[in-house]
């Protein structure tokens, strides 16, 4: 038999559920405990974060609202692993990446409390990041259009999108990581595989072992993480982040988490999964086994904890309050921006709103 | 016999049609277990199996072509996009194949589905979940653009889109999937899908709408009422192939037409309806058209949502100024 | 200085652009080596490199998505759509993402991005060859729909859209890519976006028209000029957004319109001029709309195509129609 | 290192370039001499069929035609190898498959003499098949849908599309696939490699070394083949056939072959393409080498050559004839076929045309 062609996905995996280490070739980065500390701290205040993003919802001072529960170390080993310089292309539920390159909590609530103006972040470098994409995958297409112009102007900059389970079933993730494979960009596409797309589980999606595979249609350096242990994803990250930097292409990496809560706060979980399934999600989640590891390291312990959620807090209700206290924009806002100047025709239907306006309609 | 909402009468003729015809199927994304994430298909899943309530991938080129595949080798698909802001991956293979292959192949193959999305904004959703797009089908010839207005007319429409021969675009309007309830007989009787229907009659003024809109039409029409003005209120529920005499027949009576829908004003469809009054009814018409509909602007998150949306007040000056123009 | 064609035009407003501003970017299918199939990119990627006029993988959806990509990050790409038939996958990035970008992130990211696609029938080209689509995207707020009817307008339009900060749709009328050339300088000068041109004044009926169909609408005017009847032709050039006052100016002087497309009647952007007249116009016109337009069936394979296409005559006859109603 | 998942694909050719058998193995079929001739019958008369088709188009009797020159091998191989009730959906230029069952010459005269008739197939199995397709790589969902009403039925029937290099790069190709995979369907796709998309080379569409790869992406069977090696696209087939048919699921079968034509007779690959190239690729070309073998084997000889092109040549120029016979349609045609029944609205704009008719415009 001839064979024309040979693959592997690895799989990768520092940590286990419990926090016990699985191998001991630490990356550098996870050597430096303070760093690793800090990381949790990002991620325990993404925890806090979304905990307060529900309770607003709940009480009717959000519309819907996306929660990450269970994906913090998949997000925040996304955000910490990228430079500044890079541009990263969410889809709607990556506040842990988002957070630590500078998007404001409250910045998220507004965008969630139906105000175009929290797509607007005011600090770099998440300032040059691509807003919320909602339309599933077509954000793939963005990074990889970014790493595209990267590679035009020979910039060593490095273009970062997710995806979920459900969404790279959509061409144009396969699009995405097609142009990446045939132009060589510097792209690194991660799937952030939750095992829920709303109420479709992984298997609806693909008749696939794994998602990572689907990386090799492309040719792309393709790997499966334990998206619950950050070093595994921070690490596949770091590697993949260097090869596109450094001219050696894109990569797909699918980080294995559980989405432990509902899709959105419009959603009702219960009516298509099982408890057992989330109560083992829950015993695999990513906080646990990382506080567990930084526990024996002698870095962490219930004292730092209270104190970091208690500051976490601070700031959620410091965000919470700058977000309620925003006055809805002025109805000419609809017409403000549809364009760089607003033209005559459009110009007309303004000032019609405008005298509606007057008119107390 | 209960009392439905329009939604429930959406399920309820998914359920008769299926149970009535094996070769009916629903597809769709979280349309099985979940019921859709308006809960249309509720139930649908338990009773036929989960072949016939099929989850697809999260892809909606891939929904659309399998449609496609489904419909010419007999099945009666009716594939769900979640929300009709999703729908723009299905286009290729509905103006492309859905729409012309009976055209393409003399007869020799055709394309009985129906693709139904959830249509328009008032919901307070989030972004690109309130599009009001009918507009980029009714150009497509080979389509039938079908919008109800009532759970009466949910059902009778949506029976009459499945047992269609062509494809059927079916836009459910959900802001009022839950408005309000009616009657409606579980009879299998469809309703015609080339008439517009007259839901109020009147002398002054024809107000013509389709969708969530012809909840803001009447009440305009009730207002004017209280202020001594007779309007008219047309529900133009098959947008294409257009019944535009029923529209004529009334402005030839009115003299005074207004349009009201959500989608932007500029190429929207009420600029066909427009069109046609400057064109076949000119003689009739006593004052210049008016059509209330959303702006040019992309529908805003939902904290401006309302200031976009057509509204009774803005329906009502519409007509009181084409009495005040004649 | 040299005569050229359309397409010609098309060329060299690319290939001035992109040695005057080293953002300006082209991509598409085929469009390196072999020049694209009709030529418009000839010659660019000796010049510009490889990168800079990219061939990309065959998928539409691909070619649009990497584009808003890429003009959020600074570049001003010019995407080429093979044939417009094949422009529904680029749909979803178009609508969702290089129109809205702009109004989502409140002017912090923008997509500068030109959308080029060959246009039309009537070159005896195979299915899917020959859509005239341009009203798929009047409805979208944000866009820019810009299609040119002469070379020099194709060179002036085309820097424009190149230059203007936010996405356009440029549909170049293949028809009439080499139907004739003449002198145009090369000089960067761009012609405004926010105007229809009047290219022959008349004071009897008002012909309304973009792309290939100005031919028809001229020597129409020619026609109806032998026969003593004065005809003022409008080449509406930028459809969306739309510069309705000099039409309406037009119909004010003439009282009388004929709009003349290629696209299907049914919503038609003819539907949005007759509507504005209708609703703007009234008191003014002395009889009803016409429209002249391919009807709402697909366009014929090339056996029958040009029967479908609206013809001088056709033009004609809805001018004297116009005249006699009055 | 863990392993989540390893892939290997397997290239398959039984002939070499000059008809040399390179493995023992011969499938069953294959050792029918009898019936190999009859394949290469049919691969010859396509290669007529072809030729006459370019010539009248130079000639100005047809509009662009999409040449099949150097597929045959491919398109015979897969057309033979389906049974009549199997459906197949092609893109514009599988002549060879499409003969097999059933299409007429002049049907494919018709349709690129732009008549719609050309696509209304008179004979079974080719009744019940797809119309060409030209917008790329829709045809795999319907494809990947009539396998899913096959499956729904309870049918033994499978469904076959074939698509380019180039549009394999298209995600409805991906869609197809990959519904296959998550739900088991009777679907064989076949990827016709000929190098080439329009003036796009194969290296620009993919970064993966092979094409067959992309299967692994939907979790199929996934397998490269020289696609000018009969023995090899017909043996592919007939196990993807079986598979697929005993309910064991689909495949991608990546049928390695080279485009000997301009893409149609609209293009001049000269602009973009270097003649050495070609002369390689004719050095490859699929009939040779069936015919050194069937000669070796003593079943084939220049005599029968000759009876048989003269016999193709009938053939064809009886099709010719009918198809320059045929009146153009009536231009009520344009609208009959729109809608089961013309609705009141287009039977307006029918009159209307039959008036102008009437009128001689
Ligand atoms: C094109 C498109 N289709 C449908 C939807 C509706 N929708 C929103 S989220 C979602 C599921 C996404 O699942 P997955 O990709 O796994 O991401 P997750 O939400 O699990 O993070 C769907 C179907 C959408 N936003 N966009
Ligand atoms: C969606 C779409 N985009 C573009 C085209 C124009 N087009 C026709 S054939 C072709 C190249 C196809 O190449 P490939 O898929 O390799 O098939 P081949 O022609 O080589 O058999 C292109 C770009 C098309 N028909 N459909
Ligand atoms: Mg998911
Ligand atoms: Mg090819």
């Amino acid at each position: 038999m001839t064979i024309a062609a040979k693959f592997e996905i690895e799989y990768l995996q520092y940590l286990d559920a419990e926090g016990k280490q699985v191998r001991d070739d630490l990356p550098e980065f996870a050597k430096d405990l303070g760093h690793m500390v800090e990381l949790y701290k990002l991620m325990l205040s993404t925890r806090v974060f979304d905990a307060k993003s529900i309770a607003l919802q709940r009480t009717g001072k959000l519309g819907t609202y996306a929660s990450c529960l269970g994906h913090e170390a998949a997000h925040v080993g996304i955000g910490s692993a990228m430079r500044p310089e890079d541009v990263y292309a969410p889809s709607y539920r990556e506040y842990g990446a988002q957070l630590y390159r500078g998007v404001q909590p409250r910045e998220v609530y507004m965008y969630w409390g139906g105000d175009e103006r929290g797509n607007d972040y005011q600090k770099e470098p998440a300032r040059h990041d691509f807003a919320w994409s909602v339309p599933i995958a077509t954000q793939c297409l963005h990074a990889a259009g970014s790493a595209l112009a990267f590679k035009i102007r020979g910039e060593k900059r490095v273009a970062v999108c997710t995806i979920g389970d459900g969404g790279s079933s959509k061409g144009d993730f396969y699009g995405a990581i097609n142009i990446a494979g045939a132009q060589n960009l510097p792209l690194v596409a991660v799937i952030v595989n939750n095992q829920w797309a709303i109420s479709v589980p992984r298997k609806i999606q693909s008749g696939a072992p794994t998602l990572a595979q689907k990386g090799i249609a492309a040719g792309l350096f393709s790997i499966q993480v334990d998206g619950n242990d950050i070093i595994a994803v921070r690490k596949a990250m770091e590697d993949a982040l260097e090869r596109a930097r450094s001219g050696k292409g894109g990569s797909v990496i699918e980080a294995v988490t559980y989405r432990l809560g509902d899709h959105t706060t419009a959603d009702d979980a219960r009516r298509y999964r099982g408890e057992q399934e989330v109560k083992d999600g829950w015993e695999k989640e990513p906080m646990k086994r990382l506080r567990n590891w930084l526990v024996a390291k002698g870095v962490w312990d219930d004292a730092k904890e209270e104190a970091w959620k208690a500051e976490c807090d601070e700031w959620m209700d410091n965000e919470v309050n700058a977000y309620l206290e925003t006055k809805t924009q002025p109805v000419s806002a609809m017409f403000d921006y549809i364009f760089a100047e607003v033209p005559a025709d459009l110009a007309k239907q303004r000032d019609y709103v405008l005298s509606l306006e007057n008119k107390g309609h | 016999m209960a009392q439905i909402t329009l939604i429930e009468a959406v399920t309820q003729a998914l359920a008769y049609e299926m149970a009535h015809d094996d070769s009916v199927m629903v597809l769709g994304e979280d349309v099985g277990l979940n019921g859709g994430v308006f809960r249309a298909t509720q139930g649908l899943q338990e009773k036929f199996g989960e072949l016939r309530v099929l989850d697809t991938p999260l892809d909606e080129t891939t929904i659309a072509g399998v449609t496609v595949g489904l419909a010419v080798q007999g099945m009666k698909p009716v594939a769900e996009a979640q929300f009709e802001g999703f729908i723009y991956p299905m286009m290729e293979q509905i103006a492309c194949h859905a729409a012309r292959m009976r055209n393409r192949t003399r007869g020799r193959l055709t394309v009985p589905a129906v693709f139904r999305a959830p249509w328009g904004g008032g919901i307070r959703a989030p972004e690109h979940h309130s599009e009001a797009n009918e507009h980029l089908f009714t150009n497509i010839p080979g389509l039938r653009v079908v919008m109800p207005s009532s759970p009466a007319r949910a059902y009778g429409l949506l029976l009459a889109a499945i047992r269609d021969p062509d494809p059927v675009m079916f836009f459910e309007p959900k802001r009022i999937y839950r408005q309000y309830k009616e009657e409606v007989p579980d009879d299998g009787e469809a309703l015609p899908l080339d008439v517009c229907f007259v839901l109020r009659d009147g002398t002054d003024v024809t107000l013509v709408t389709w969708g969530a809109q012809v909840k803001e039409a009447l009440e305009a029409a009730d207002e004017l009422a209280a202020q001594g003005i007779s309007a008219e209120v047309i529900d133009v529920a098959t947008l294409t192939p257009l019944d535009f005499d029923t529209i004529a027949e009334s402005v030839q009576k009115t003299g005074r037409c207004v349009i009201v829908h959500e989608a932007p004003k500029t190429a929207g469809f009420g600029a066909e309806i427009a069109a046609r009054l400057a064109e076949e009814c000119m003689y009739d018409l006593l004052a210049p058209v008016e059509r209330v509909t959303g702006f040019d602007t992309h529908i805003p998150l939902f904290r401006l949502e309302m200031k976009y949306m057509p509204s009774v007040e803005r329906v009502v000056d519409a007509a009181k100024r084409t009495l005040a123009a004649s």
